[in-house]
Order: structure tokens, then C-alpha cells, then sequence
């Protein structure tokens, strides 16, 4: 009992520490690093497919921008982004408007949706001392010329990151930082793994909260605190109730809101994959390659990143993938958590559940907003998703194997 | 009031016939065998087609004529019965539930594409909307990757890759044809595309006068319908040159779109194309004449000097690519609007946000903050939608129009030392 | 006698329904109005239900509620949603039936049932209240007419008269405004009628229409209603007799079911 | 010289005499209900009744507000957005900013230093954050109208309220009065959600200092509050805000009735511009 207990504490201080520097809208952690770094610079991150491999080989700190939740009123963004755009565009603006973002000396913001292109606009116009970068990614995979096009487009922002950080990177400065980041996105991995194996010693709203955290503090930080929380998961005090599993989707760039994850728990689903924060582990393993590094970077946009409805321009049928991921991960059911006003992920949504649907593996879909205050209808709905599977289980258990299979 | 309109309806009759035999050469090619591809309005690669003997088809006009038709409810209904959000883009919708309920659209039958070609310029909904129409008729999907026109920096490198693809487009053309590829038609239809890209230029730019001949919004949504869809022909060439002699007898006898010209506006963003009747009416009532607008723009910047060029057929085509107006970042469009309301003297500028295009609508708002607060431009900024007849109210429409000229018209009146753009 | 009883706890009102816990026959079901105090309705509504039945309410073996208001039932065994309770209750009282539209006061939602009672999909609006009752009673409202007789009364229309406005509320006023134009009040009761049943269809078809479909809620009782889906769906509605407590019904058969678990599971 | 000014508001109808020396002579306020034309009849002779005139002293009237074109006696209309406008600015000459919340709608209004306006943006697709808002929570809660300012003054603790949906407000509030919650910090939490969606209205034209409120919910001291509160100045309101519409609309008159303006316009659909 003893190790057991002490684990619980341990992780729970670490979550709660987690907890801080997410909800810290004013990028506490960010400006402590920069003041005890005296002359270093700090870049955001609109959240998908952003190397932060780029900054980190110029010692500029990569800052992942997640939305603000519920915690700013959007107020001044309103008169610039109407508000049937998603309430992540909007409630970053508001951030950089409320002067939340102070601490940040750039901004850069990959081409996923025409929300977020449209934004570094606003941002050019709005935040004149900021460096504001737009980074194109190919939407045309099958073309040869899409790797060395991105490579260039790679160096293109690297030069301007350079030269505000005031240092050129050398090919090594680019290698050591794609190690740093392979390795704390393998760490990343093995959480996710471990939440996979074993959901109850790990919620949905600790995982992210954990992980999200990381998109915010220096990585080598990350990489010792993730070190400290997998080995201390096991030893957890954790009781397996009776929930079904399901893969969460859609979420990968708005962020739901904390209490949502806690809502889909408590309706009785543990979440045993994700594709939230996808920007810390949009590239599935390494990237570290022999050959030059900006190319391996490149290369691994385009031929090993996760998909999601903003990665446009592959050939392989939406459907396939996600019931792929549904496997993988042992679910019973799939989740789409889609963002209200996110065009990329609701047009998705079509094929992804129409594929499903065909396959008859039971999905779910709603939207939220990163905004949103009340879970009453999202509890209906999930509780419903969760009583169709549960109540019905010897329906079920007739039918033959479950697509998912529990384990 | 009913002078010019005879001029304008020679226009319209020469346009109807080109236009409907267009869609029947669409409706009838499966038949014929001759291969189809759909492609996108903005900043298209029609040329490159038509140099294969493709018949070319475009989505978005379907949505259009839906939309024009009054056709589009029930059919973005229908798309949305299939599970597409009501807060996605209603263009791709109405050509969704056109497809789902049989390819009937009220001017002809749709043929089925043998090459799909998702030019990617000016929206990422597009990309989405062609893996739809993949996903439902088999025809092969090519993307093109058009990027951003965010830095004038990246502009070499982008124009090269964009060429690369095209030369790689052409080989997929000469598969799916089985023709090879003839530089030397190519450049005649570039030639002929520079021949109509001129004229319409030129009567974009009659609108510099005062009074105007010409409405450069509610007008040229439909005296550009032939630049779309039948670029890089010898009939296209033709009709904006019998288009722009309309023009120019206009300015001879004193006409224009309206009986007397008392504002003059440039306007921003897609027309409410289920309503778009009832809208120009509600400007027509107070003598407004759209100047300049930037929707004329979607499918080439033509009058800040884009040219097909028979010299270097694809390098021109890239650059029109590059150059339609929502691939250009707000920093560009900005400076365009700008120019726009200098060059044109006009008194006020006019947002027409509409819902479903983000590509426009993402930081219009953000737009007329810099015109109104930085510059004192008087601005009108209306919300509806371009395809969904359900976001438009005639009354709320008409109160905010009629409250923006009032003040207009008595800011005229009792003149104060007031910025003026 | 074992009894179960099944508690729905609605926005509007409250409703009961006891079953025997062995053979499911119906021995009572009472309706109060829900008013502000969830926890106090959902007791009282017990109470009504048993009085008269000659059960007390300690011989009630389990409870299920559900409803909007189903966590607030302190006494339950178990909280079950309304949208798989009235897919439940709507099959067993028509067995036929493939899917269920449940037309509340707030919300409306579609399901697709399976062979079992099992909601295969469903759909419900939830941020605007333009596709339920509420739009109904605020239109009944603003004509200043019964909300038991809108229903007949828009079914003499031969003119229906749109409504523009999807807001609840406005659509109010706008009511008012077709009354000053002269127009008729069947018809503007129609186009109200016609323009939920719009929603209401389109809510459907996003499940995936399937005959027979069942029509459960308090909007089940409005005649004018049921024909304006009937027309828009192309469909002809089923509407049960007990449209009402379809949810507290489902409930109830979950309650036995549980039940009958647990006793099966006790025994050893 | 007499003239009028009739605001048809979708909830109210106003009415205003004023004399050539741009004096108040006359009110009337009713609500609008199901005739528009009786309404309107009813605040002009109640306005008539206060000043002690008959309808031939009236040399000139306005119409404004959504039923503008039924007033039976109007001679012109004018948006009721430039009726604010004037009639903001002649009640606060240095008025630069409006919030008008009205019964169905919610308008902000930026005007130049004579009443013109800059630039206005209005809310007027869905009752959420309009006096209907309000009146709803009013009635869950059993609320005079009148008394909404006061009780939730009396708020310690306001309550997050997360519905904008007018409909879906009434039950979030029974909710929170199931849970005990008291309607003091129920219509407080209201108040501050209708005042911070005003004031992200009021964003979108530009806050410019003075602000002025009008319309029906300016005579809600709760309101006022709340915005205050938010904006960090403070709003300009007097007695007659509640008929500021129908005042700009009588100062329209008179200067049309100075111009010598026709009287009796025909339907502005069938002429050109107004
Ligand atoms: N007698 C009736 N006649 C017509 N309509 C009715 C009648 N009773 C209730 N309704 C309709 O039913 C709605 C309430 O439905 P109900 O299912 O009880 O709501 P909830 O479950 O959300 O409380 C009302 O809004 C009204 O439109
Ligand atoms: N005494 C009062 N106290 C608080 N609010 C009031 C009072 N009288 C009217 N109101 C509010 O004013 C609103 C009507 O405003 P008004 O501007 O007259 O409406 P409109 O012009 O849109 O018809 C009502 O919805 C109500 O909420
Ligand atoms: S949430 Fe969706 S629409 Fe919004 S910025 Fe992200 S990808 Fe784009
Ligand atoms: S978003 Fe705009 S450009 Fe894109 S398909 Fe829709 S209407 Fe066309
Ligand atoms: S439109 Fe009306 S019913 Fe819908 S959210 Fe707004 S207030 Fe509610």
C-alpha cells in the first residue's frame, strides 16, 4: 500500500503542477524561462503540423497554442472574426489582443484550414512587432515536387527564425534538436500506450493535461517529467470499472474543454486514443534519418504524419484510416468530438462515419466548443452512446466478435 | 432607365447562347465520348485542359445557377440529411445534394468527370469538396498545390513548383486522353485567353469614370460567367470584345447602371447569389454604383496585369494560379482595396460577409476595422450567405443599407472636416 | 407483487409509470406538472402513481428515471437517458416501429431503433430551440390561442403562411405581424406547424428515415403536428396511445430488466 | 411648429412631440402588440394628450423602428439606427457611442460629433442577448420587469449563466433555482451575459467615449450596472432614453418640416431612394 500511495500523491502533485501551466493563459511558464534566459526568444505555435524541430535548432522555444477555453471572454477578437469561425482562431486573437501573448516574439501558423490562414493576416495587421510566419505545407502528396518544395519552404522559415533569434543553425544544431524531439515524442508514445493497456490509472483529462503541459515547457523538462509519470503509473491505486472504450476524434486542433474529457468519463467511456494535441505528436516515430535534416523533417510531413481532416491532399480514403485507428486501439466505439465551426473536420466527418457505420462499429459524433460552459447535452448524448453498448451487451455478445474487442 | 438595358441584353443574349451551348456540349459528352474534368473557378489551369480536348465542368457554377435559380435550399437540405454540418460551406452542399439526387441540375444534366482537378488555390474546402465527388463518381483526383500568397519572397519558388506539377499534370492528361500534349495549341489558347483578359480589363477599368457605365459587382458577376468557363476560346475572346464595344457606347450617350449615380462604393465579398436579385435593388434605390469590387477577382487579377502569355504558357498559368484574389494573403488584399477606392474615388466600402466562403470571410471583419478606424473610409458591413437562401432577411438587409446611406447622404449635406479616404 | 417504476423527469412535466415486475403489466402512470423543484416532482409523481394502485411505495423493487431531470431523483436505482428510454418504450408499445421522434418542449431528437430497443443512431438539436414545442406554445402564444387547439386549428389552412424567422422567439413577433396583415390564423398556424416539421423531418433524415415511425413527446398530442411531419416525411406516423410516458415506460422496462439481473444474480 | 417622431419597435411602440425649439412637448409609450397601427395611434394621442394638441398641430411625423412604414400618419421614415443616433446625440451632445437594447434587438451605434453615424453593427437574428433575454428570466423567476435592477444588486456571488438561447435560459435557470441557488445571483449572472455580449457588440464599432444607452432596457439600473461594470465608464442615460428613437425620429422631422419637405411619402418600395 505504501508505494502505491506515495505514486498517488506524486502524480497528483504533478498533474496539478500540469494544470497550472495549461490554465495559465498568460504563458506564465513562457516568460519564466525567457527572464532566467536572458536575450532568448519564444515562438507560438498555431497548433497542427508546425515543426517545432525549426525553433528549437535555433534555441528559440516552441510554444504550442492551444486556445484560451473558457478562460477569456472573446471581446476584441469579435470585431475582427465573426463569430461562425471556430473559437480557437478567435480566442487566440483575443490572447494576443488581451496581451496574454506578450511573451512571445513570434508566431507561426501552418496552412490547415482557411481559418488559420487567414489569421496570420490578422496577426501581421494586429501585432506589427510580432514575427508573423505563414509555413505551407504541400497539399499534394503524390507530386515529386512536393518534398523539395517543402524542404525550401522549411528553410525559408528557418531563416527568419534565425535571424530573430540571432543565430544561424548549423546541420548539427538541426540534428540534436530532431533527437530531443524524437525522443520526447516516443515518451509521448508510451503514454498514450500505457493509457491504451491500462485506461483506469490514467483519465482522459490527466493525459492531456500532462501532455499539453509539454507544449508549453522546455522540452528536455517535458522529457524528465514524462520520465517521472511512467514510471509512477503502474504503482497507481486504480480500480477498472465497468466503461466501454472508445477512440476520440476529430479534436486535433480546437481543443474540447477539460470538463468534456470528465464528461465522457463519467457517462462511462474511458478513452484509450486521442488525437488531441496532435501537434505534439503529429509524426509517427522518428524523424532522425541519416540524411540531411531538413529533409528528413520534410520527408516526414509528408509520408509519416498522422492523418487528421487537415491534412489534405493525401490519396488514401478517410474511412480506412479511422477504423484502422479504432482497431489499433481496442475500441468498442468511436467518439468524433468535432470543433464547432471547423469546416476541415466536419466535412471529414461524413466519410469517417459513413465508413464506420457500413463496418457497424458504433460511433458517436457531436460538436463542442473550447468555450462551451454546460455538458448536459453532451452527458445525454454520450450516456446514450454508453447505455447502447452496455444495456445491450448480450445483443451484442450474440451478434458475434465486436470489431474492437475489449480487452 | 430603359436605354442602357438594351445595350446590356444584346450582352445577355450573346452570353445566354454561348453559356447554353456550353452546358449542352457539357451534358452531351459522355455520349460524344469526348473526356470531361471538372475543375474550380479560382485561378483555374483551364488552359492546360482545353489543350487535351477536355469539355470542362465547374461545381461551383452548378452551385451558382442553383443558388441564381432559387434551387438551392432543398438541395443543401439534402446534403445536410447526409450528414454535412449547417455550418459548412453551402456551395460545396448544393453540389453534394445535386449529385445525391441524381445530377438533375435545372440547366442539364451533369455528365460524369473523367479527371478531377482540385486546383487549390483560394480555399482548403475545395479539397474537401473534390474528395467528395472522388469518392462518389470514381473519376481520378488530382490536387494541385497552389500556396498562399503570403510573402513576395516565396513568390519564385512557389511559381517553379507549381510549373512542376503542371508538367506532371500533363503527363496525367496524356494517360487519361491517351493524346499527347501540343505546346503550339497551348499557346494558341493562352493566346486567345490574353485576347479576353485584356477587354474585360478594360471595362473593369470604365468604372474609373464618373458617372460609371458600368457596375463593377452586380454587373460583372455576369459579364464574367464567359471568363470562367470558357477561358482560352475563341468565342470567350469575342464576346468581351463585342462586350467592352457595349461599354464604350455606354460612355458615349452618358449611361450607366443606375439613372443617376449618387454613391459610389467598392464592394468586398461573394454576392447572396439565392437573393441577388432583391440586394441589388436595395442599392439600386439610393443611386449606388459598385465601382470596383473584389468577387470579380476570384477567378484572375486580370486588372493588376495577370496575362496568360503565349511566350511562357505554363509560367503564366502558375501565375494565375497564384494570383486569384482569396489566395492572396489580407496584407495584399488590403492594399488592393485601398488602391481600389483611390483609383476608382469612391465614398464608401461595402463588406458583403457571407458565411460559408471563410477563404473571404476570416478576417473581413479585421479588414474594415483597418478601413474604418485606421483610414475613416466609411464602412458598411453586411452578413448573409452566397448559397444558403436561409441567412438572408430582406428587412434586416434593407434597415442596415438604408441606415448607411442615410448617413452618407447626410454627412454629404452638412459636410464637417471629417477624414475622407 | 413486485412493481417498477419508471421516472421521467422532463423540462415541462413529470410522469410515472409502474409495472409489474414480472409480467409488465401497467399498474398505474400519473403526469404533474415538472415546475421549478426537479427532485420534488419526481417524488410526488411517485406518490400520485401509487395512490389509488393499492402498492406502497416500499413494495416498489426498483426504480429507473430518466428525463432531463433523471439525476435528481435521490431515490433511483438507476438514471437511464431519455433518448434510449423512449426508443425503448416506443418499441414495446409498437413493436413495429424502426424509428422513434421524440418532440419535447427544449428538444427534439431522432433515433433509429434496432430489433432489440437498442438506439442504433440518433440525433438531437440542442443549442437553439428552433425545431421544438416551445416554438409551438410561444406561436400559440402571440395569437392568443389554446395550445390544445393549434394543432386542429392549422389543419384548416389552405394558405399556409411561411415563417421567415428560426428563432423561438422572434418568430413571436413575427406572428403578430402576419395577424396584423390580415392573415388568417389557421394559416399562419400551418406555416408555423410546417416550418418544426421542416426541422423536425431534417433530424430524421440524418438518422436515416425508416418506417414505421413512431412519434413520442408531448408534441405526439397536437393533431396539426403529426400531419405536417406526415407530409414533409412522406411517411405516415405512428402515435401511441401513451405517447407521453413513452420515456417513463422504456424506463420502467430497463427497471424490470435490471432487475430481474440482479435477483437472477443473487439467487445462487 | 409641432412635429413627431413614432418608433415601432418590435416589443414597444414610442412616441415624441417636439416643438421648433427642439423642446419635449409630448410622450407616449405603449407596448406594440398584435396591431401595429393601433399601437401606433395609441402612443401618438397619448403624446397628444400630454402636450395638449390635436393631430392637425402635428406639422410633420417620422416613422421609425421595424413597423416605420404602418405608422397610417407617417410623412417619411428613417431607419431607426440614425434615430438613435440624432436622438443619443441630442439628449448627450458628446455622445460618440451607442448601445441600444431594444425588446427583440440589440444595436451599437459609432457617431461623429453631430449625431451622423460612423458605423453600426446589430444583433437581431436570435433573441439572445436582447430585452427578451431578459424579460424571459424575469418570468422564471417571477421578477417584475421593473424590480430586475434592484434584486440583482443585491448579488454576492453572480452565477455563470452559459445559455445564450433565450429558450434554453429558462431552464438553466430553473436549475439553478433547484439547486438552491438564490435569483439574486441568477439575474445577476444574467446580466452580466447580456452585458458581455453587448459589449462585444459595441468592440465591433469602436469604443469611443461617451457611451450613451438606450431603448426599453436602459430603464433597467441592472443593466446600466453591468455594462458599466464591464466598459470601466460610465453610461450616459436620462428618463427619456427609453424614447430616444422616436426623439431622433421627431428631430428628423423637423428638419424635414424646416426644409419644407412634401408630406405624405408614398411607400419608399415604389420610389427611388427616400
Ligand atoms: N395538449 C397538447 N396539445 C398540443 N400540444 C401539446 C399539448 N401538450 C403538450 N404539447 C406540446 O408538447 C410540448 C411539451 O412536450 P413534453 O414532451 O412534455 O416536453 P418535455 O419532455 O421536454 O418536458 C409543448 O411544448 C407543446 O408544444
Ligand atoms: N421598467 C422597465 N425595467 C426594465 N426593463 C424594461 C422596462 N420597461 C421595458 N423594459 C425592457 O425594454 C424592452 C423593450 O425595449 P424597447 O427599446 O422599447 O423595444 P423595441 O424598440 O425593440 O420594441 C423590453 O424587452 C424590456 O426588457
Ligand atoms: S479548429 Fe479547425 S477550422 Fe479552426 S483553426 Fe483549427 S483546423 Fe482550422
Ligand atoms: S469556401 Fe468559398 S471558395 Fe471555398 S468552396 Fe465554399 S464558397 Fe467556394
Ligand atoms: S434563435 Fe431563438 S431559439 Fe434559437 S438560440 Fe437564438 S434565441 Fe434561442
Amino acid at each position: 500500500m505504501r508505494p502505491a500511495a506515495k505514486a498517488d500523491a506524486e502524480l497528483g502533485a504533478l498533474f496539478e503542477r500540469c494544470r497550472g501551466i495549461v490554465e495559465d493563459v498568460s504563458l506564465g511558464e513562457v516568460a519564466r524561462w525567457k527572464a532566467s534566459h536572458p536575450g532568448s526568444r519564444a515562438v507560438g505555435l498555431f497548433p497542427v503540423y508546425t515543426p517545432a524541430e525549426l525553433l528549437l535548432a535555433c534555441g528559440v522555444l516552441p510554444v504550442g497554442l492551444h486556445g484560451a477555453g473558457g478562460r477569456v471572454e472573446i471581446d476584441r477578437a469579435d470585431s475582427r472574426i465573426q463569430s461562425f469561425v471556430c473559437s480557437i482562431t478567435r480566442s487566440t486573437l483575443e490572447l494576443g489582443l488581451a496581451g496574454h501573448l506578450a511573451p512571445l516574439d513570434g508566431v507561426i501558423f501552418p496552412s490547415i484550414c482557411d481559418a488559420a490562414r487567414n489569421l496570420s493576416g490578422v496577426f501581421q495587421r494586429n501585432f506589427p512587432g510580432l514575427l508573423v510566419e505563414y509555413l505551407h505545407l504541400p497539399s499534394n502528396a503524390a507530386s515529386a515536387a512536393a518534398l523539395p518544395y517543402y524542404r525550401g519552404e522549411l528553410g525559408r522559415v528557418l531563416t527568419k527564425l534565425a535571424a530573430l533569434a540571432g543565430r544561424t543553425p548549423t546541420r548539427e544544431d538541426l540534428a540534436r534538436a530532431i533527437a530531443l524531439c524524437d525522443e520526447h515524442r516516443s515518451l509521448v508514445d508510451r503514454l498514450y500506450e500505457a493509457r491504451r493497456d491500462e485506461p483506469w490509472r490514467l483519465s482522459a483529462v490527466e493525459c492531456a493535461l500532462l501532455v499539453r503541459a509539454g507544449s508549453l515547457l522546455p522540452r528536455e523538462e517535458h522529457v524528465a517529467l514524462l520520465r517521472s509519470a511512467l514510471e509512477r503509473l503502474p504503482e497507481r491505486t486504480a480500480r477498472r470499472r465497468d466503461r466501454i472504450r472508445v477512440l476520440l476524434h476529430g479534436s486535433f486542433c480546437e481543443q474540447p474543454p477539460l470538463e468534456l474529457l470528465e464528461t465522457l468519463e463519467e457517462a462511462g467511456c474511458y478513452v484509450v486514443d486521442d488525437d488531441l494535441l496532435l501537434g505534439t505528436r503529429w509524426i509517427l516515430g522518428p524523424v532522425a534519418a541519416a540524411g540531411d535534416p531538413l529533409e528528413d523533417l520534410a520527408r516526414a510531413y509528408l509520408q509519416r504524419s498522422r492523418p487528421a481532416a487537415v491534412r489534405h491532399g493525401t490519396v488514401e480514403p478517410k474511412g480506412r484510416a479511422i477504423l484502422d485507428l479504432a482497431e489499433r486501439a481496442g475500441a468498442d466505439g468511436v467518439v468524433f468530438a468535432t470543433a464547432k465551426f471547423c469546416e476541415p473536420a466536419l466535412f471529414d466527418l461524413v466519410p469517417e462515419k459513413r465508413a464506420l457505420d457500413q463496418a457497424g462499429f458504433p460511433n458517436l459524433a457531436f460538436e463542442f466548443e473550447e468555450k462551451m460552459g454546460t455538458f448536459e447535452s453532451i452527458r445525454t448524448q454520450v450516456e446514450t452512446f454508453v447505455e447502447s453498448i452496455l444495456l445491450f451487451a448480450d445483443e451484442r455478445a450474440a451478434a458475434g466478435p465486436k470489431p474492437g474487442g475489449r480487452r | 432607365m430603359s436605354a442602357p438595358y438594351r445595350f446590356q441584353n444584346a450582352g445577355r443574349d450573346l452570353q445566354k447562347s454561348l453559356l447554353s451551348e456550353w452546358y449542352r456540349g457539357l451534358s452531351a459528352a459522355n455520349g460524344e465520348g469526348v473526356p470531361v474534368a471538372y475543375l474550380f473557378i479560382s485561378g483555374n489551369v483551364a488552359e492546360l485542359l482545353r489543350a487535351f480536348g477536355f469539355r470542362l465542368g465547374y461545381p461551383e457554377v452548378n452551385a451558382l445557377q442553383c443558388g441564381i435559380k432559387k434551387a438551392a435550399g432543398p438541395l443543401i437540405l439534402r446534403a445536410e440529411e447526409e450528414g454535412y454540418s449547417s455550418d459548412v460551406c453551402g456551395y460545396v452542399k448544393n453540389d453534394l445534394g445535386l449529385l445525391a439526387s441524381g445530377g438533375r441540375a435545372p440547366f442539364g444534366d451533369l455528365p460524369r468527370p473523367d479527371l478531377l482537378v482540385c486546383t487549390y488555390s483560394g480555399c482548403t474546402t475545395y479539397v474537401k469538396w473534390f474528395e467528395a465527388l472522388a469518392e462518389r463518381t470514381g473519376a481520378r483526383l488530382v490536387f494541385l498545390d497552389v500556396p498562399y500568397l503570403r510573402d513576395r519572397d516565396a513568390l519564385a519558388s512557389d511559381r517553379a513548383y507549381v510549373v512542376r506539377q503542371l508538367e506532371e499534370l500533363i503527363g496525367i492528361c496524356e494517360e487519361v486522353t491517351g493524346r499527347r500534349f501540343e505546346e503550339a495549341k497551348l499557346r494558341e489558347i493562352c493566346a486567345l485567353s490574353r485576347r479576353a483578359e485584356e477587354s474585360w480589363t478594360r471595362i473593369l477599368e470604365s468604372a474609373k469614370r464618373r458617372p460609371s457605365p458600368f457596375d463593377a459587382y452586380f454587373e460583372a458577376v455576369f459579364f464574367m460567367a464567359p471568363l470562367y468557363v470558357l477561358r482560352g476560346t475563341e468565342a470567350c475572346a469575342r464576346y468581351y470584345e463585342s462586350a467592352l464595344a457595349e461599354i464604350e457606347e455606354r460612355i458615349e450617350h452618358g449611361l450607366g447602371p443606375v439613372p443617376e449615380e449618387r454613391f459610389r462604393v467598392v464592394l468586398e465579398g461573394p454576392p447572396p447569389w439565392p437573393h441577388f436579385r432583391a440586394f441589388w435593388e436595395l442599392f439600386k434605390r439610393w443611386g449606388v454604383v459598385s465601382v470596383a469590387s473584389t468577387y470579380s477577382k476570384v477567378g484572375g487579377l486580370f486588372d493588376q496585369g495577370v496575362r496568360h502569355d503565349p511566350e511562357r504558357p505554363l509560367e503564366s498559368i502558375a501565375e494565375h494560379a497564384i494570383h486569384c484574389y482569396t489566395n492572396w494573403n489580407l496584407g495584399l488584399r488590403r492594399d488592393l482595396i485601398g488602391r481600389y477606392l483611390r483609383e476608382y474615388d469612391a465614398d464608401a466600402l461595402v463588406f458583403h460577409s457571407v458565411k460559408s466562403c471563410r477563404s473571404f470571410s476570416v478576417g473581413q471583419a479585421d479588414t474594415r476595422e483597418a478601413f474604418s478606424r485606421e483610414r475613416g473610409v466609411p464602412t458598411l458591413f453586411l452578413e448573409s450567405d452566397l448559397a444558403d437562401p436561409r441567412y438572408f432577411s430582406e428587412a434586416q438587409m434593407r434597415n442596415r443599407i438604408d441606415a448607411f446611406f442615410e448617413a452618407l447622404e447626410h454627412r454629404r449635406l452638412a459636410p464637417r472636416a471629417e477624414a475622407r479616404p | 407483487m413486485r412493481a417498477v417504476a419508471g421516472i421521467d423527469v422532463g423540462t415541462r412535466a413529470s410522469k410515472v409509470v409502474l409495472l409489474d415486475a414480472d409480467t409488465r403489466a401497467r399498474l398505474g402512470r400519473c403526469s404533474i406538472p415538472t415546475g421549478a423543484d426537479l427532485r420534488m416532482a419526481a417524488a410526488r409523481a411517485l406518490e400520485e402513481a401509487l395512490a389509488g394502485t393499492g402498492i406502497a411505495s416500499g413494495d416498489v423493487a426498483y426504480i429507473a428515471s430518466t428525463g432531463y431531470g433523471r439525476y435528481q431523483v435521490p431515490f433511483r436505482d438507476l438514471q437511464i437517458t431519455e433518448i434510449t428510454c423512449h426508443a425503448r418504450g416506443a418499441k414495446a408499445l409498437l413493436p413495429g416501429t424502426r424509428c422513434v421522434l421524440d418532440v419535447g418542449a427544449q428538444n427534439s431528437r431522432a433515433m433509429r431503433v434496432a430489433p432489440s430497443g437498442r438506439v442504433e443512431a440518433f440525433r438531437m438539436n440542442d443549442r437553439c430551440a428552433s425545431g421544438a414545442g416551445r416554438f409551438l406554445e410561444r406561436v400559440a402564444r402571440g395569437l392568443e390561442v389554446e395550445l390544445e387547439a393549434i394543432g386542429g386549428l392549422s389543419l384548416r389552412s389552405e394558405d399556409p403562411q411561411p415563417i421567415s424567422s428560426v428563432c423561438a422567439v422572434l418568430a413571436e413577433s413575427e406572428v403578430i405581424n402576419h395577424v396584423t396583415e390580415g392573415k388568417k390564423v389557421e394559416d399562419i398556424l400551418r406555416g408555423a406547424h410546417n416550418s418544426i416539421a421542416e426541422r423536425i423531418v431534417a433530424l430524421l433524415r440524418q438518422v436515416g428515415a425508416q418506417p414505421d415511425v413512431t412519434l413520442t413527446g408531448g408534441v405526439a398530442k397536437n393533431v396539426g403536428m403529426v400531419r405536417a411531419i406526415e407530409e414533409r416525411l412522406g411517411l405516415p406516423l405512428q402515435v401511441p396511445a401513451d405517447a407521453e410516458f413513452a420515456g417513463a415506460f422504456g424506463a420502467a422496462i430497463f427497471g424490470a430488466e435490471r432487475l430481474a439481473k440482479r435477483l437472477a444474480t443473487a439467487r445462487p | 411648429m409641432i412635429v413627431a417622431g413614432v418608433d415601432v419597435g418590435s416589443t414597444a411602440t414610442k412616441a415624441v412631440l417636439l416643438d421648433e425649439n427642439r423642446r419635449i412637448v409630448g410622450r407616449g409609450l405603449s407596448p406594440t402588440g398584435a396591431n401595429v397601427v393601433r399601437a401606433a395611434e395609441r402612443v401618438f394621442r397619448e403624446a397628444l394628450g400630454e402636450a395638449r394638441l390635436e393631430e392637425w398641430d402635428v406639422a410633420f411625423t417620422v416613422g421609425t423602428g421595424y413597423g416605420r412604414y404602418r405608422v397610417p400618419f407617417g410623412d417619411a421614415q428613417v431607419t431607426e439606427i440614425s434615430c438613435h443616433a440624432r436622438g443619443a446625440s441630442f439628449l448627450f451632445p458628446e455622445t460618440r457611442t451607442i448601445l441600444d437594447i431594444g425588446g427583440q434587438d440589440t444595436k451599437a451605434i459609432r457617431v461623429g460629433p453631430g449625431g451622423d453615424v460612423l458605423e453600426f453593427h446589430m444583433n437581431d437574428k436570435c433573441a439572445a442577448g436582447t430585452g427578451r433575454f431578459l424579460e424571459a428570466a424575469a418570468g422564471v423567476l417571477g421578477v417584475p420587469l421593473a424590480d430586475l435592477g434592484e434584486v440583482a444588486a443585491r448579488s454576492k456571488h453572480a452565477l455563470r449563466i452559459t445559455n445564450v438561447c433565450t429558450v434554453f435560459v429558462e431552464s438553466e435557470i430553473v436549475s439553478h433555482l433547484a439547486r438552491g441557488r438564490s435569483a439574486e445571483d441568477i439575474l445577476a449572472g444574467v446580466h452580466a451575459s447580456i452585458a458581455g455580449r453587448s459589449i462585444a457588440l459595441l468592440r465591433r464599432v469602436g469604443i469611443e467615449p461617451a457611451v450613451t444607452f438606450t431603448g426599453g432596457v436602459s430603464r433597467n439600473a441592472g443593466m446600466v450596472r453591468a455594462v458599466e461594470e464591464r466598459l470601466g465608464t460610465a453610461l450616459r442615460i436620462c428618463p427619456d432614453s427609453p424614447f430616444t428613437g422616436a426623439l431622433g425620429a421627431a428631430l428628423f422631422a423637423l428638419e424635414k418640416a424646416e426644409a419644407g419637405a412634401p408630406r405624405k411619402s408614398p411607400a419608399p418600395s415604389k420610389q427611388g431612394a427616400p
